[in-house]
């Protein structure tokens, strides 16, 4: 096998292995577990960067298996891929760090992070992926890695959320096999990019492209929780705040909104959907999504469902910049992609250490909390005005991109559906932050968990900050070459090839 | 007159099928599986069949019907030994009706009427086959036996009968799975019985073992053969047992063992033999395959009837 | 048409099998249901050996005799079995036709 | 007839664990199960063997006496045989494995079952055969054979309820084969041979073949337990040890299926109507949602997984809707014949490996609990980690995710079906998964939540969780060498072949 | 470098006086540093810089108005500095307020000298939300409600501010600010786009009828705090106008009137309101509304068309300059009466009267030619009616006095302190009023037309030393004094007897009409929003019903019975006919 297959193979791995290893070792044997998992992940990091280097000079990385006849296992090397894979795997490497942090002491610290790593093999194996069956392959994969994460808590509330998550998850599952066989009945085994193919069968297949669209898409939705497939994200808040962190805010959830990105731009093309009329239904649920997971968000008090109230809605962003054509939009669209994750998993890092140091769970106990833990909620802060699309925070890079988006193909309620999102998301996020710094700590004085030189245990504290520093560095030097915008942007401008 | 004959034949063959299933009482179904058996082995003579015949009284209704009567014992009342937990387990049991709600006995009525018409009508339209009669003919004198039939089953579709030997342990075994080995470990002695009795099957066990012999020989010739013989060894046996002699405790466990395993055996080592010579599986030399199926059949025969006989020790202990 | 020996019984095996499908399926008793069993086989092979008849040239078919004697071996067998199963069913439970178990 | 290459190896296939069973007659019971551990490797590597012999040499026969059909009996070993057997073998050897472990744990509370070794070589020998046969007859005789060795392991317990489950299982397997073996009557009246070949050649569509193909089929039907007969088959299997459990649901009913398969596709080609299908396909259908609900429902595991099975039948009976060509069709130019095979074959071999896991499972769980009441499967993850895992891997297989041979078999079911344009199948094949997720994923819902009593689970031998998970992890390897395995199965006669229907015009008779 | 360190001191200087208790006591002077680079640059032409990694790729660079602004913004936020080291030095809160005081700080700064859309769109939020911080300082129930009256203003200018630029950004199809304009004259939607910005910035600027936060907020920050907020910051709103405005390209006489009208009611309304207030910031804080709605008057002469935008928005940066200066003066002042005794009262009571002088347009001051220059601008406009606003802004002059005078006043019966004691921060409040509105007449800041304009070939003393414009200026002030000093001597009381405890208008004033409007409607919204709220849960969503069947008991007897139906013989039976008779009419 030439290096360069091999290479695209070894990201897989880096995870994988270390995630069967990790269930061959014993509970006791942290030290072995924590190398393996930090091992894995900065290897990832590694290669994922080599790849993306090399990518970006011209190499190609290819890896093609064959299952049964034109059944073909396929990992291919793109923009968009590799951006998301960067993505997952840095963050794996922090929530890494954060879980080794949140979980010690914890009971089943083994499959945890057994689980853990297959699951970010499986988000990369998405982001790889080079056609529509390997995409599917590790969709359902990672559906399953999750589920374990999703109930590690294993009291009854966790295992009834887990019940749920299936049920969504595993009906989003086939309804989305039963549109990519049917699409690959209709047009054969279908390499990411080759819209052609779609294109060339419009005029006699109309009615069975659209529903096979509408199919996938509804399959895709669930993970993307689109309204009003997005139920089972706020009850999955059950799982431990890593889980929630990398999971729902970057690998689950992010599958699903990508592979819309993948379905749209990369099987049907920008061109066909247009054609088939299919961006506007998906467009106006993204909108109305955005809308309503706000109004849910503001009502919460529990802080991981109100995060998570919040993910339904900033994840139809990218939905959102998706159905809308035009390169601005589609800038938008990927940015967000990375840009929410890193927000995302800011804030719910912020909520972990706020619950791991303070047992504080509601948002009503918060008060005060922003002198307690400067760095935390500071890094909350940050990411919380991001969400709201506020200069000069990753948020407001691609809210400004859709907007802009929007109004180039003129659709003018998008901009309004954007407005309004980020007016209900300063209300639910601006209270906390509120709480947070301005008002004086309830008479009850808590006493944190955690005794030590820092405001939390220094593997809790240096992630969030992380992640913190990336959400603002995303926005602020978002005009540079190696921006996630950067990357974006030549992706949008190839999909458009035809736009100066 | 073979018309009359045949006619009368089918119907009361008929008839006491119907009998079997709608007697009231279950001795007396059994009593009538008996005759019906009796009446289908005429059939089998009218239809030229003597060793389907001969098969038929031996084993399909006198061994059947010798383990259903036995069995009788077991069901109903009259022949029960422990009469009060039987008693005591009946009011347990809520009593069941006899008779089905009218809907389901029209439909299975109706469904069954429909389906004998249409498998009539299909038997009557079954066009001219030609059986194998020629072939198997053609072929005898290359078998090493004379009757057809024998040929068959030990020569042309040997590997049928092997295997249909081996059922026959496999029933065996399935038999005590069923029990439970732990009961046919400790036999009891049965209590001497009716002394003439004992001296009846004193003086038909040589009767029977000669007989048997005689049919596993003249199997090569014309009607008979291993499973015929087997049967009737199988009977003494069966006979012994009854009379209290019961002959698996007597014989060495080794010795069952080998009893009745070696027909089977055997015919697998002659055809592992056969085949490491470079031949097929079951193909006799030509030379010897008269001799080699004669062997065959006596250690075939031996086995069935050990197992018949085991099977009925084990099901009457 | 020609009435033969071989129509006679080849009806005659349809019948048999006919009563002893009826029986299996509406005979309670376990006894009962393992004679239309039985019942049933000798339909199927009185047909297997009408047809021997049937094709008979200077001697009858031996193959569906030979066939049927197998058969028989084989469903006494089968019988036994079932007869020993019903048997032990009935000295654990007392019972002796089928309920509604899982 | 065509010259083929003639080996041995047929007839080894069914007189080797022929002989090992007769041969473990004579030993005591720690001897049977060395022999039986021993042979099932022997068995295996015979089948491992046979299966590279045909990948070689195309298919092998073996003329049995040397009397060639008509008159004599044939063997073959083609591709799709091969793989059933080879299939038999992998699971077979884990099964026994599995058994010697799980006999010689249980050996306090129970027993040791000394006629399970036997008996389960009579069973392989019978599974070895039927795979094998080429004659209708002889067919009847495995599965008779297959029948009585599976319901003697059934009732192997001796349980009242095993029993009664055991004896329920005979009376209507002894219908099946009446059935089927009335059916064999009138074709050899009509025809005067038993040798599937040559039955294809000869058989011509008239009332009595109609006849004979609806009784044999509906004999088969209740062999394998589709729809409205699957009366048999939870009881029993549910009530089975756990091993039996294993081999019933991965293999036996395997065989009457494969039965179907064969006398469809080569025998009774010309007399199928595409509506008769499909019926089949209906019952199928039929059977994996009703199968599914009903495992959904259970409260026992091991009444759970025998009503996944039921249901998983109705996959493999779905196949034959798509394999009969509608009027007008061509079968050379039907593209969905290759997916159609390949699902079926995939969804034999991935319910095989996931079923037998499961019921392994549910073995250890019996032996941990005392009994399979599946609301005290609490805290399972947490105590046996590696058995948990392996229902989930089992069970996702079944589920039919990717990348498990479910998945490949649903992926080709789902894509036959929507090249036949038979697209009124998809919605119960994704609704059957769906139903199948709910009863996977109730079960692991329990496993991972806490328990309510202390130390719930007794302490099971490693080893028998091993056996377990391997074979789950078989299902799912089964996907890596699809493709070779598809290349390879081609070469079988009926392998991805169809059957044109005919429409007979007017009424029927012999002209 | 020097552009970036405008921006980046002031964060730094953020950062260290309120992380670090040396940072924390040095903060006056850090401040002062910080600001420094933002005061060169309005003294000194610095050519731009184009950073394109930084957010969407920014532009530095400043144009006249701007850099008018940004040296009064530096002077303002460096006195301001200086003046809060030392007020402030017994805070608890010091350090939040230094961060927060950096951050503002940072962001005013930045949007003033960047020229691309995005960067200054982050500055603009930056500032303001930096700004929240310093209105919340005190954290006083007053000051909690002025807090979040700003912020949901602010968020909602915010918003129509995003909406503008991304309607402005996509027609000029350039992020540069400075592209915008003619694009807006060009774009069929312009004045729409324009009213969105008008909007959005107009919160910041305190225009009607966007004003009611202003008041409110401005008060309830720490005295220096209010300085640079109605100092320096509600500029920023104004630079916003300013990039959007299409001057001197359009015509849009619906809208100009419009912004002419509401300008002048704010110059006049607010002045009655500020009357009746009782708190001294208060009533700064609605000269500020007033002087704000004379530079909106102006503008929106500008959109009428006639009037080159190079001259007109350096005139109202000028205009700005002195405003800002004076404000700051007068809010710092408010700190002073209360603790500055003794000799230094004088010059206070002084300082305080000069900067009443220079909003009023006193003669000799900064306010008097910023004024006049505006004026001149009234006779280039074709805008009909131009005569009453020439009238109507002498009777600013008027009102601006008596509203800046009933603010002395207010301050006046503030207790001075016994003894003679001074306390450090006059020092800046003195440095403020030096720097005060003389510099706008530096020529070098201007443009050259725009001297030539107003001085003709006069000079500049000519201009100040001129009978008639002294005149023009002092009337206005002077017949308020005299009538102020009538009514003070004639009927004594009635001065005194003049609101004191309460306000009679509560400022916000529109504030409450909205709410009581709010309240009208709150079940409404309630409603609507709750129904969104409920959508998931009163409906059953998808698992619920699936539960809902699977867990039911009816359900589950059901199918159980079903099954066990299914496995009696006689079904099984029926089931075998109806097979075989199915099969054998399918298979016919």
């Amino acid at each position: 096998m030439e290096t360069n297959s091999l290479l695209l193979i070894l990201i897989l791995i880096s995870s994988l292995i270390p995630g069967i290893l990790i269930l061959l070792l014993d509970e006791a044997q942290a030290f072995q577990r924590n190398f393996l998992n930090l091992f894995g992940a900065v290897a990832k990091v590694a290669l994922v960067g080599w790849v993306f280097v090399g990518y970006m000079q011209g190499e190609t990385y290819a890896f093609i298996y064959g299952l049964a006849p034109d059944l073909t296992f396929a990992l291919k090397a793109d923009k968009m891929g590799l951006l998301f894979a960067a993505l997952s795997s840095v963050l794996w490497l922090v929530t890494t760090l954060y879980a080794i942090g949140y979980l010690k002491g914890g009971k089943h610290q083994r499959r945890f992070f057994a689980f853990f790593s297959l699951c970010v093999t499986s988000s990369t194996g998405i982001a790889l992926s080079g056609n529509v069956v390997t995409f599917f392959v590790f969709y359902e994969f990672l559906t399953l890695s999750t589920y374990p994460l999703v109930v590690h808590r294993g009291d009854d509330k966790a295992v009834e959320a887990g019940r749920t998550y299936l049920w969504y998850t595993i009906g989003g599952g086939t309804v989305l096999f039963l549109g990519v066989v049917a699409l690959f009945v209709l047009a054969g085994p279908i390499y990411f990019g080759q819209t052609e193919i779609i294109a060339s069968l419009v005029s006699e297949n109309t009615l069975q492209l659209t529903l096979i669209f509408f199919l996938m898409l509804s399959g895709l939705a669930v993970k993307a929780a689109i309204f009003p497939l997005h139920g089972w994200l706020p009850i999955s808040m059950v799982a431990p705040a890593p889980v929630s962190a990398l999971l729902h805010a970057v690998a689950v959830v992010k599958a699903g909104a990508f592979g819309i990105a993948r379905l749209v731009y990369d099987v049907y093309g920008i061109p066909t959907s247009e054609e088939l009329n299919l961006l506007t239904p998906l467009a106006i649920f993204a909108g109305f999504t955005i809308i309503y997971g706000s109004v849910k968000a503001f009502y919460q008090d529990d802080f991981k469902k109100l995060l998570a109230y919040s993910t339904v809605s900033q994840l139809s962003y990218i939905a959102l910049g998706v159905a809308i054509t035009g390169v601005l939009s589609a800038t938008g669209a990927v940015v967000h992609l990375v840009h929410q994750g890193i927000m995302k998993i800011t804030m719910f890092f912020a909520a972990g250490n706020v619950a791991e140091t303070y047992g504080f769970y509601r948002i009503s106990q918060l008060n005060g909390i922003g002198r307690k833990m400067p760095l935390t909620m500071g890094a909350f802060t940050i990411a919380a005005f991001g969400m709201i699309g506020l200069p000069p925070i990753a948020g407001f890079v691609s809210k400004w991109y859709l907007g802009l988006g929007a109004v180039e193909a003129g659709s003018y309620w998008v901009v309004l559906v954007l407005l309004a999102s980020s007016a209900l998301n300063a209300a639910y996020f601006l209270p906390i932050v509120y709480r947070a710094w301005f008002c004086e700590p309830d008479q009850k004085e808590v006493l944190p968990k955690y005794r030590g030189p820092f405001e939390a245990k220094a593997l809790l504290l240096i992630p969030v900050v992380l992640t913190g520093l990336f959400s603002l560095a995303a926005g602020l030097f978002a005009g540079s070459n190696y921006s996630p915008l950067a990357i974006a942007r030549e992706i949008a401008e190839k999909l458009y090839p035809n736009l100066p | 007159m073979d018309i009359l004959i045949d006619s009368l034949l089918a119907i009361l063959t008929i008839y006491l099928a119907f009998r079997c299933m709608l007697a009231p009482k279950l001795s007396k179904a059994v009593f009538v599986f008996f005759a019906f058996g009796l009446m289908l082995a005429l059939a089998w003579i009218r239809l030229g069949a003597v060793d389907v015949a001969i098969a038929e009284a031996a084993i399909a209704s006198g061994f059947m019907g010798v383990l259903m009567l036995d069995s009788l014992r077991d069901f109903s009342l009259i022949f029960s030994k422990n009469q009060e937990r039987l008693e005591e387990t009946a009011s347990k049991i809520p009593i069941k009706k006899d008779s089905y709600h009218w809907t389901t006995a029209l439909a299975l009525g109706l469904g069954l009427i429909l389906f004998l018409l249409i498998s009539i009508q299909a038997i009557w339209e079954v066009p001219q086959g030609g059986g194998l009669t020629a072939i198997a003919e053609a072929n005898l004198p290359m078998s090493g036996v004379e009757h057809p039939v024998t040929a068959v089953l030990l020569n042309y579709r040997a590997y049928d009968t092997w295997l249909e030997i081996g059922v026959i342990l496999m029933g065996l075994l399935a038999i005590f799975a069923a029990g439970g080995l732990k009961q046919y470990r400790k036999p009891g002695l049965a209590p001497a019985q009716d002394p003439l009795l004992r001296k009846t099957i004193l003086i038909f066990t040589p009767v029977l073992f000669l007989f048997g012999a005689f049919l596993l020989y003249f199997g090569k010739m014309g009607p008979g053969g291993a499973f015929q013989a087997a049967v009737l060894w199988g009977a003494i046996g069966i006979l012994l047992h009854l009379g209290g002699w019961t002959v698996f405790t007597v014989i060495p466990r080794r010795m069952r063992q080998i009893l009745v395993t070696i027909g089977l055996g055997f015919f697998m080592i002659l055809g592992f033999t056969q085949m490491a010579t470079g031949g097929a599986f079951f193909e006799y030399p030509p030379a010897y395959a008269g001799f080699l199926i004669l062997v065959v059949e006596t250690l075939a025969a031996i086995s069935i009837a050990a197992a018949l006989t085991a099977i009925f020790a084990f099901l009457t202990k | 048409m020609k009435i033969g020996t071989y129509e006679i019984y080849s009806l005659t095996s349809a019948i048999l099998f006919a009563i002893g499908l009826g029986g299996v399926f509406l005979a309670k008793h376990f006894l009962r249901k393992i004679i239309a069993t039985i019942i049933m086989g000798a339909g199927v092979f009185l047909c297997f050996v009408s047809f021997a008849k049937r094709d008979a040239l200077t001697f009858a078919d031996p193959i569906p005799h030979a066939l049927v004697i197998t058969g028989i071996v084989v469903a006494v067998t089968a019988a036994a079995f079932a007869l020993s199963l019903a048997r032990r069913i009935h000295k654990l439970t007392g019972e002796d036709t089928f309920g509604n178990e899982k | 007839m065509k010259e083929f290459p003639t080996s041995a190896l047929p007839a080894l296939l069914v007189g080797l664990p022929m002989l090992l069973a007769t041969m473990s007659l004579f030993f005591r019971v720690k001897g049977r199960a060395l022999l039986g551990v021993l042979g099932s490797f022997l068995v295996g590597s015979l089948a491992f063997f046979a299966f590279i012999e045909v990948a070689k040499y195309g298919t092998i026969i073996h003329i049995l006496g040397g009397w060639e059909p008509p008159l004599g009996i044939l063997l073959r070993i083609d591709p799709l045989a091969a793989v059933f057997i080879g299939l038999t073998a992998i699971i077979g050897i884990f099964i026994s494995l599995y058994s010697w472990w799980y006999f010689r744990a249980r050996i306090a509370s129970i027993g040791r079952f000394p006629l399970f070794w036997p008996l389960w070589f009579f069973l392989w020998a019978g599974l070895n055969g039927l795979f094998l046969s080429n004659d209708l007859f002889n067919l009847y005789v495995t599965i008779e054979v297959i029948t009585i060795c599976a319901v003697a392991l059934a009732v192997l317990s001796g349980e009242a309820k095993a029993l009664k489950a055991g004896l329920r299982y005979l009376l209507a397997a002894i219908i099946g084969s009446m059935a089927y073996l009335f059916g064999v009557a009138l074709i050899y009246g009509s025809t005067g041979t038993l040798d599937l070949n040559l039955l294809g050649e000869v058989l011509k569509p008239g009332n009595t073949k109609t006849f004979a193909l609806i009784v044999i089929t509906l004999g088969l039907l209740i062999k394998k337990a589709a729809f409205p007969f699957h009366f048999w088959l939870p009881p029993a299997h549910s009530a089975a040890l756990a091993p039996v459990s294993a081999l019933l649901s991965a293999l036996v009913v395997k065989g009457a299926f494969y039965m179907m398969l064969r006398l469809w596709t080569e025998v009774f080609e010309v007399s199928l109507t595409f509506a008769a299908g499909q019926l089949i396909g209906i019952t199928g259908a039929a059977a994996v949602l009703w199968g599914s609900w009903q495992a959904l429902l259970q409260t026992n595991f091991k009444l759970l997984v025998a009503h996944s099975s039921v249901a998983q039948m109705g996959y493999l009976l779905m196949m034959f809707p798509l394999l009969i060509m509608a009027p007008g069709q061509d079968a050379d130019s039907a593209e969905w014949l290759a997916p159609a095979w390949t699902a079926g074959i995939f969804q034999v071999m991935a319910h095989a490996f996931a079923k037998a896991s499961l019921f392994l499972s549910a073995g250890i769980v019996v032996m941990a609990l005392g009994h399979d009441r599946i609301e005290s499967l609490r805290d399972l993850v947490a105590w046996m980690p590696m058995t948990a895992m392996a229902i989930g891997i089992a069970g996702v297989s079944l589920i039919g995710l990717p990348p498990s041979g479910g998945f490949l078999a649903k992926w080709m079911l789902l894509k036959g079906v929507f090249l036949s344009g038979q697209w009124w199948w998809a919605p119960a094949i994704l609704a059957g998964s769906l139903l199948t997720a709910g009863y996977v994923f109730m079960l692991l819902r329990l496993a991972f939540a806490p328990a309510r009593v202390k130390d719930p689970f007794r302490p099971v031998p490693k080893i028998l969780q091993v056996c377990a998970l391997l074979l789950a992890l078989g299902s799912f390897l089964i996907v890596i060498p699809a493709e070779n395995l598809i290349q390879f199965l081609e070469g079988s006669k009926s392998f991805g072949s169809g059957i044109e229907s005919i429409m007979k015009g007017g009424g029927y008779g012999n002209e | 470098m020097i552009w970036l360190s405008v921006i980046i001191l002031p964060l730094l200087a953020a950062l260290l006086t309120s992380r670090y208790p040396s940072g924390r006591r040095n903060a006056g002077p850090i401040f002062v540093l910080a600001s420094l680079p933002a005061v060169g640059l309005g003294l000194a032409e610095v050519p731009g810089i184009t950073l394109d990694w930084f957010i969407l790729g920014t532009q530095f660079s400043l144009d006249t108005p701007r850099r008018i602004i940004l040296l009064l913004t530096g002077i303002l936020w460096a006195s301001s500095g200086l003046f809060s080291g030392t007020y402030l030095k017994d805070d608890i809160r010091r350090g939040s307020f230094n961060f927060y005081f950096g951050g503002a700080m940072a962001g005013n700064f930045g949007l003033l000298i960047t020229e691309d859309a995005a960067s200054f769109y982050t500055f603009f939020a930056l500032m303001t939300f930096a700004s929240y911080g310093l209105v919340i300082h005190s954290q006083t129930a007053a000051a909690r409600k002025a807090a979040k009256t700003y912020l949901v203003m602010a968020i909602i200018g915010e918003l129509f501010i995003i909406s503008a630029l991304f309607l402005a950004v996509q027609s000029a199809g350039s992020m540069l600010l400075s592209d915008l304009p003619p694009a807006l004259a060009n774009a069929s939607n312009g004045p729409f786009i324009f009213l969105l910005g008008l909007i959005g910035f107009g919160v910041k600027v305190g225009a009607i009828p966007l004003y009611f936060w202003l008041p409110l907020a401005h008060p309830a920050a720490p005295v220096p705090a209010s300085a640079v907020l109605s100092g320096a910051m509600i500029k920023a709103g104004l630079i916003g106008w300013m990039h959007l405005a299409p001057v001197g390209l359009v015509d849009w006489p619906s809208l100009s009137l419009m912004m002419i009208s509401l300008g002048f009611t704010a110059t006049l309304g607010a002045v009655i309101i500020g009357l009746l207030q009782v708190d001294p910031k208060t009533n700064l804080a609605y000269s500020s509304i007033s002087q704000m709605g004379l530079m909106t008057a102006f503008l929106g002469i500008g959109l009428y068309g006639g009037i080159p935008g190079s001259l007109l928005l350096p005139a109202i940066a000028l205009y700005a300059f002195n405003h800002g200066t004076a404000k700051a003066l007068l809010f710092l002042g408010t700190a002073l009466p209360g603790k500055v005794g003794g000799y230094w009262r004088i010059l206070m009571w002084l300082g305080l009267g000069l900067a009443v002088l220079a909003i009023a347009g006193g003669p000799l001051t900064g306010g008097l030619w910023t004024k006049y220059l505006l004026k001149t601008f009234l006779s280039k406009t074709s805008l009909p009616g131009i005569d009453v606003f020439a009238y109507l802004l002498t009777l600013s002059a008027v009102t601006t006095t008596l509203l800046l005078s009933r603010f002395l006043h207010i301050l006046r019966q503030v207790e001075s302190p016994k003894e003679s004691k001074t306390p450090s921060f006059i020092l800046p409040w003195f440095f403020l009023l030096l720097a005060g509105g003389w510099w706008t007449m530096s020529p070098t800041l201007l443009p050259e037309g725009l001297m030539y304009q107003i001085l003709g070939e006069k000079g500049m003393m000519a201009f100040f030393w001129n009978p008639i414009t002294i005149w023009a200026a002092l009337w206005p002030i002077i017949l308020t004094a005299a009538t102020l000093v009538v009514v003070f001597t004639l009927k004594s009381s009635f001065l005194n007897r003049w609101i004191k405890e309460k306000p009679l208008i509560p400022p916000g004033d529109f504030l409450y009409v909205i709410l009581w409007i709010g309240n009208l409607f709150e079940k409404q919204i309630q409603k609507v929003i709750a129904f969104m709220h409920s959508f998931g849960e009163s409906r059953h969503s998808a698992e619920k019903i699936i539960y809902k069947f699977i867990d039911n008991k009816k359900t589950i007897q059901i199918s159980t019975q079903a099954e066990s139906l299914l496995r009696r013989w006689e079904v099984v039976g029926i089931s075998f006919f109806i097979f075989f008779v199915a099969l054998f009419f399918l298979l016919r």
